[in-house]
């Protein structure tokens, strides 16, 4: 270890904080990527959560962690292994250092690596470091002690002065990495508003660890910058989760429609914050109803289609369970209904706070009878925002439930989002009944698209009934006639199939790749990252990456067939591969299959790919 | 005056067995709704599945015929979403208090302004005859040949459980009595619930006996009238009084007791003891209570979302998408 | 139209009685199968109940019928035409004269076409056997009239006299295949042994409705008799439909296993009849417990199952989508439970009263996150017997639940049945836990299939937990380690992959067919007829039915690849074919799909598939 | 004397957060269980999902932790396929009201016998703080940034409104209360529904404040007890008195009452009217009960269940398979 430092200059760093569930490395994660995302940098983050609420303090299983990848140029995930490790506790140590690359620098606090922290973190010696056998730059810091000193004369209470080791943390990665801190500053004033003393002291913090760094130029080989040269979008631009870019789709599409938003919902995780940052947007007429439980958060967007709003449903996997009921009588009856599935570790309760995609097929077929619905995958954090808006639109033009499928890992990760315009969106046209209709209309009429019409409550001449019997395909009324029930059948069917969607693009090697590898949803970062990888290695790789599920693209057989290996890599046992096989004729992909509740490692996939590349 | 007739209101043929008391609680549905005079097509029907929740097919308004069980789920979506419809939703008692029992008591609880009828035969009608949560202890069915072993919910107690504000009750084939809590419970904003005691003639053929008829209602029912002392008996002989926390029965003229002795019906009273006792009462010892039970006044649901949405939107800042997006911590690039 | 009728000898007939759901038709059409079954010929019935509970009296939608195939030999379905038709006012003749074949005869009650009736049932003239053009051998018979006299000493009143209509109609059919009464005598004294004077009187008019057949030999060319030379299976029979049947085997494999047999359950058509029967049989100790909902249905047989019993829970498909969750809970606690889906129409509430096939990949798939359940589907309505059985015995013995579906067409249909005897069918042996194992068990831990073991609660020495929650592989503790769930995923799915199902049979023409047909489930009497037809029509085609779904049988690969061309046929848009597609690579089948809520007409898919196989 | 210490009943390290109330409810619920006697392989505990339903992770029984609102519906079929087991349902206010209501509901109405505690801390905990159906009104939370518009669900008035037979009240950070109440559960026949007010220091930090300490409950409880005068206050100087239909907080000594005065508790009177009015007292008018409020004998369906089957077992014929099969109209075939 050297105490000389030297400025390097990267094309992207991965940092991760990690520490005690209260030690706010959540918060100083997120700081840190917009500070960087400011100066122009892309990122993308993954907040990975402790399992249970509050673990006992400093233990194993108590320990949450924020990942960033900072990049000159486009990144694609959070990053497999981390350059910089911040580590508050023994326990993040531990638990976090497998995320470390061998070059990483190690940043602990060592007032909290004292006898009694070690012991909750099960170390057998004094000396962590040694015990685990790292070899990497550790800047071993005595974080508590000069927060406490910086903090000294606030006049605040040593529990609240505590909570600020975060930021003392943080201020010493901005120094490694030679961030500016006024974004920082303006951030905590604006997030402490109504605090103003507390951030003042957090500001006084940062800037602690900032100068402890410069000042020591601590114990490690160099500094960093991570270069903004790479091409760039202009414009404005924000921070944002999948979670709440979803939010804001089904707000943009509300407010494009001309129509009220309507959520019902019950509380899920990872789902929640959706129902949360809906909730707060009353100014915008946005009305959230917490039901007593999903199927009648389900039940009651129903009500409100019926009546006339954009409703929306909002839940993960075991929720969809319960809905899958309700949504079949939003199917029947054809009523727009956006259903959100926040994917999370399965089956059962299975891994709440985890992420995986192994809710395809229940989104797909979890319904008695013959029950099509449309099926979007958001491909990452900010491409939630699309895909809610588009899941609405098609819902709304096609009078059916759509389904919206995200996942823990794109909900809880961030990235830079340019701030959408929404006239630059497509318009938002549902088929509504008019006027002229009053004489011929019929409540199961339909369009050229195959589309019933829409008659709002309220309006006068339009009175009709609804419901979960099977019906004659043009008055509505009940009817057991067989030929008409095939015939309901395969209208209700060919309404989904006829539903346009764009083609999947082929990333990569279009034109001549050896190996076709095949994702959907979530995994977009990582497929294409390794896309990346393998192409830089010098092999001949294409990526087509499919956001809409059901109906399928056009040009999917086409594009599957195209390729002499195809790879379909997916975080479950193979549901894509087998919705394409029922699909494509003659198709039988390779499988890349991992259901491990965390993101997939690009590394692990690149040899495995290779491995099928060079067979 | 309405500008509506029964006829506005109503729609096809119904398909109940005849006799069916869900063909008596129609037509005064339809009545009432054409005295009360709100519009066919801002009014709302909603039902779950069974035979009574085939209703809305035979409305001229807009409806739905749900799925087992959602009804006031689905109501509750629908009133908050638009709240200018009038929402009526239906249910039997296996629908509402069998697998929706959940839906009603929040329902209840959250107070949304509507009216939930419950056609209570005390059997399920459609599947053709099991027991259902409102079936005597002891009834045989075809899913309880030797007779259930649990005690039914009395829907009253349930609703006040529920922390239900209204609370009334009649006979399908009490056509007056039926109009008028229909008239209450419109009237009524919030969550009203209505127990139509009805009669499956094919499963459970003389479950309301003593009050299904004129004379028998004569007989053995109260009609509770708030503000109206509480008389009943062929020629108005009897009364009810207080004992203690409970309810007895007296008979006027006896016992030097009169009129004014007798227990008042305040419907509007917000503690539902008496209320509770009232609607519990049975033969043969007591009346059976019909009429408005309970019906107080509470912020409805529907009422609080909307004055909560106004009061926000006077509050806040910004009031469309692209003044939302600039709420946040945003940063250029050039 | 001739007087003089000749007894014409038949290989097979196919008798419908029709009437208001009033008629009393569907004992008449069970009291005949019975007598034709007693005198040794095979029988299968299909009852096709009207959707409402009681339309108005004499409506179109408001006719019952009842079909029953009667044979020399082996009969495998209901018939899809009839050679007698009786319909016993306008609205049967109007809404079933379709079923008939163009020599069929038909009875009608000339009482019952008077012009009252005849406009209940829309018709324009006076004469509806003519308004309809029909051409076939009519016997129009005065029934009311003669019932009531033949009755007017009983001292019954009009309505009850009436109420035996359908006997008359009973005794003429009898005298139209020259059947011996004394079973119905039989059968109506024991139906009536309550009543002695009602089974007398339902004799007596059985036996006017014989003799006035007999006397005026009708307006018929020909009576019939059906021989019983085919080669028989010797031993005691019963007529069984496919709902008992499931109860029985229920019934028999509690026994077998000795264990307390629960059935957690919510009305639903057409699976009540499960639990009515069931209800009966208190002195066989079974348990029913009529839930406040599906989910209370199988939540609470997961308590029963905990508790060690033999744990079960029947309903229709809107009920498995309300159950799925509780159905996850099972697999991940990997406790027995057996799932009964008596299939309707679809989707939501849909038709109710009506047959279909369409919850297969609801079986399979709707549930969240990778949830393996193994699915049995019975072939018939005997065989709904062996399957629950097997189900049963599957779900004890690998700690699994598994859905045991039927359809509407089975579970009401009937046939003759042979009674098994119980030490004929497999021991069930569940790993239960012993007491060597005290010490070194775990509750995850595994046999040699993969199974945990069964510590069931009141053992001393075994207390231990089980959840929802993802959980350690050995010691069933919560875990979120990745590697961990990766593991107990596969672990999960391939102790059902390892469950050992019998190979599927290639009936017919197994070794040199150019076509085979495939099937799954209540369609096999359809499918065997169909291909029965082709092949005496000189074709060489095949028949792979499946009974066993997931897993799917080890041959089964082998068996699709083997033949030029597979049709698979199924009462839905393509489910089972998709679930093929998905397991079998390179497997692309014509298809043959109908989604009417009726059983499949022979004759249709005779042609269809004649088509397939001339190409 | 039981054979079993509180240990017996230990299991692992508990998870919930420092100063949770969940932690003081399980040593509690340990040490009645080792009180009460019965082996902890003859208890199952069930619980839904929520931080409170991890408890059964931390007891040394038979146990589930199940899935979200479904604890009751499968202890009840626990409790009825093996009659044996001694029950124990653990829910959170979120499991077993919200989704789990109609369970609640049912299960209290059938009378299952087993012992349903409902951790109530007004809020939905593991899933990080969103109001439940028992957080008053107007709370803010995360899911209800203005507050929420509704009424709470109060457990005892819908568990009496669902026809329960027992309703007790203890404190979580009370362990003398609370093992009383859990003894009193465990020796009533029937569903026992314990009310336990337990404090989420995360996100409701406080709401059961008036009553969490010892010396708040000396101030603002009263501790019923079965056959004993309503008397509380620091100094045992308030009692309660019926008022009509209600009741009166008096002060002992002034204006001529005196102990002889009060109302007396009756947990076993059949009618809940002032059992339900004893439950509802809320500060700052009135104490806060606990202890044992309602404990009324009835049949219960798992008994009922067994006595039928014993019945029918007498009556019947045919008792296995082989006979049953004969019971049907059979021919033979030679
Ligand atoms: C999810 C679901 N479960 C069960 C059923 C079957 N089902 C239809 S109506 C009904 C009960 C009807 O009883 P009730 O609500 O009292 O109405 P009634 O027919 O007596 O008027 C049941 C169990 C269903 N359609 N859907
Ligand atoms: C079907 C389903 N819906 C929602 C959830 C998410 N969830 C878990 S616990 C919980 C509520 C917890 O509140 P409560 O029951 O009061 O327990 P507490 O954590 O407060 O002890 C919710 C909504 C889930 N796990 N499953
Ligand atoms: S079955 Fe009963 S409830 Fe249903 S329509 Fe007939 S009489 Fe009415
Ligand atoms: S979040 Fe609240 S309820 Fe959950 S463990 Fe922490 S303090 Fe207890
Ligand atoms: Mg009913
Ligand atoms: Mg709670």
């Amino acid at each position: 270890m050297t105490k000389n430092a030297s400025v390097v200059d990267l094309d992207q760093v991965v940092v991760r904080f990690s520490g005690d569930s209260g030690d706010g490395m959540q918060l100083a994660g997120n700081i840190f990527s917009t500070i960087s995302a400011t100066v122009g940098n892309d990122i993308c983050t993954f907040p990975d959560y402790p399992a249970d609420i509050r673990a006992p303090q400093g233990s194993l299983t108590g320990v949450s962690g924020f990942q960033v990848h900072i990049g000159a140029d486009k990144v694609f995930t959070p990053g497999d292994k981390c350059d910089v490790l911040v580590a508050m506790n023994p326990a993040a140590l531990k638990t976090q250092y497998k995320f470390c690359k061998p070059t990483a620098a190690i940043i602990i606090d060592t007032d909290c690596f004292q006898e009694a922290d070690l012991k909750k973190a099960d170390f057998k010696t004094l000396n962590a470091i040694e015990e685990m056998g790292i070899k990497n730059d550790v800047i071993a810091a005595p974080i508590t002690q000069m927060v406490k000193d910086c903090l000294a004369d606030s006049g605040m209470d040593n529990k609240a002065i505590l909570k600020c080791r975060n930021m003392f943390a943080l201020g010493l990665v901005c120094w490694l990495f030679n961030r500016d801190l006024t974004v920082a500053a303006n951030m905590l004033k604006e997030k402490f508003a109504k605090k103003p003393g507390v951030a003042e002291s957090n500001i006084k913090v940062i800037q602690a660890g900032y100068d402890y760094g410069h000042n020591t130029h601590s114990s490690v080989s160099h500094t960093y910058t991570v270069d903004t040269k790479g091409v760039k979008d202009k414009g404005t631009f924000m921070d944002i989760n999948g979670n709440k870019a979803t939010a804001y789709g089904l707000i943009a599409a509300a407010e494009k429609a001309g129509l009220k938003l309507y959520l019902g919902s019950y509380p899920i995780t990872p789902a929640t914050d959706v129902l949360h940052e809906l909730a707060k947007h009353k100014s915008l007429g946005v009305t959230t109803v917490q039901c007593e439980d999903e199927i009648a958060g389900c039940a009651s967007a129903i009500g409100a289609s019926f009546a006339g709003a954009l409703a929306c449903t909002s839940t993960s996997g075991p929720g969809i369970s319960l809905k899958s009921e309700a949504m079949n009588l939003a199917v029947i009856m054809e009523l727009p209904l956006v259903v959100l599935d926040v994917q999370r570790g399965g089956p059962a309760t299975g891994l709440p706070t985890k992420s995986e995609q192994t809710d395809l097929l229940q989104c797909l077929f979890g319904r008695n009878g013959e029950s099509p619905i449309p099926v979007i995958t958001a491909t990452s954090p900010t491409d939630c925002f699309d895909s809610a808006y588009m899941a609405c639109k098609m819902a709304l033009e096609h009078m059916t439930p759509v389904v919206l499928m995200t996942d823990a890992f794109i909900a809880n990760g961030s990235a830079a989002w340019k701030l959408p315009k929404l006239e630059d969106y497509p318009a938002i046209n549902p088929p509504y009944v008019t006027p002229e209709m009053k004489e011929t209309w019929a409540p199961y009429q339909r369009n050229a698209e195959g589309s019933r019409y829409w008659a709002i409550p309220g309006t006068e001449g339009f009175t009709h009934i609804l419901g979960g019997l099977e019906k004659d395909n043009k008055t509505g009324d009940i009817s057991t006639n067989p030929e008409n029930h095939d015939l309901m059948t395969h209208l209700r069917q060919e309404k989904i199939n006829k539903i346009q969607v764009p083609d999947v693009e082929v990333m990569g090697d279009a034109d001549n790749a050896e190996l076709l590898i095949v994702g959907f949803g979530g995994t977009f970062g990582h497929l294409h990252a390794a896309m990346d990888e393998m192409r830089a290695a010098g092999k001949k790789v294409a990526l087509a990456h499919f956001k809409y599920i059901n109906p399928l693209p056009k040009n999917t057989a086409s594009v599957l067939k195209k390729y002499k290996k195809v790879v379909v890599a997916e975080q479950n046992l193979g549901q894509f591969a087998g919705w394409l096989r029922m699909k494509v004729d003659n198709f039988a992909p390779y499988q890349f299959n991992e259901v491990k509740g965390q993101p997939f490692a690009v590394s692990e996939m690149v040899t495995a790919f290779t491995e099928i590349y060079n067979k | 005056m309405s500008e509506y007739t029964a006829k506005d209101f109503k729609k096809g043929q119904p398909r109940w067995c005849p006799g069916c008391g869900d063909h008596f609680f129609l037509a005064s549905l339809q009545k009432a709704m054409a005295e009360i005079g709100i519009a066919p097509y801002d009014t709302a029907v909603i039902s779950g599945i069974g035979c009574s929740s085939r209703l809305p097919h035979y409305m001229a308004t807009y409806g739905m015929n749900t799925i087992h069980g959602r009804a006031a789920a689905i109501a509750t979506g629908c009133k908050v979403a638009n709240p200018n419809l009038t929402v009526w939703q239906v249910s039997g008692d296996g629908d509402g208090l069998a697998i929706g029992g959940n839906h009603f008591i929040h329902a209840n609880r959250r107070n949304i302004d509507m009216n939930m009828i419950l056609l209570n035969n005390r059997i399920y009608g459609l599947t053709k005859g099991q027991y259902s949560p409102t079936s005597p202890r002891g009834f045989v069915s075809k899913s309880s040949p030797y007779g259930t072993v649990e005690d039914p919910f009395r829907p009253a107690e349930l609703c006040f459980g529920a922390r239900g504000h209204f609370f009334a009750r009649a006979v399908a084939t009490d056509a007056p009595g039926t109009i008028e809590v229909m008239k209450a419970a419109q009237a009524h904003r919030g969550a009203s619930v209505c127990e139509i005691l009805q009669n499956c003639v094919i499963f459970n053929e003389g479950t309301h006996e003593s009050v299904y008829s004129a004379e028998g209602r004569k007989k053995n029912a109260i009609y509770l009238q708030h503000g109206k002392p509480m008389i009943f008996g062929e020629n108005n002989e009897f009364g009810l009084m207080q004992e203690g926390f409970g309810l007895k029965v007296v008979k006027i003229g006896e016992n030097g007791i009169t009129e004014k002795d007798l227990l008042v019906h305040d419907a509007h009273c917000e503690d539902n003891t008496l209320q509770l006792k009232l609607a519990l009462m049975e033969g043969p010892d007591f009346p059976v209570a019909l009429g408005v039970i309970r019906d107080v006044e509470a912020p409805t649901y529907n009422d609080a979302v909307e004055a909560q949405i106004e009061d926000v939107k006077g509050k806040k800042k910004y009031h469309n998408f692209q003044e939302l997006l600039m709420t946040n911590d945003t940063w250029e690039v050039k």
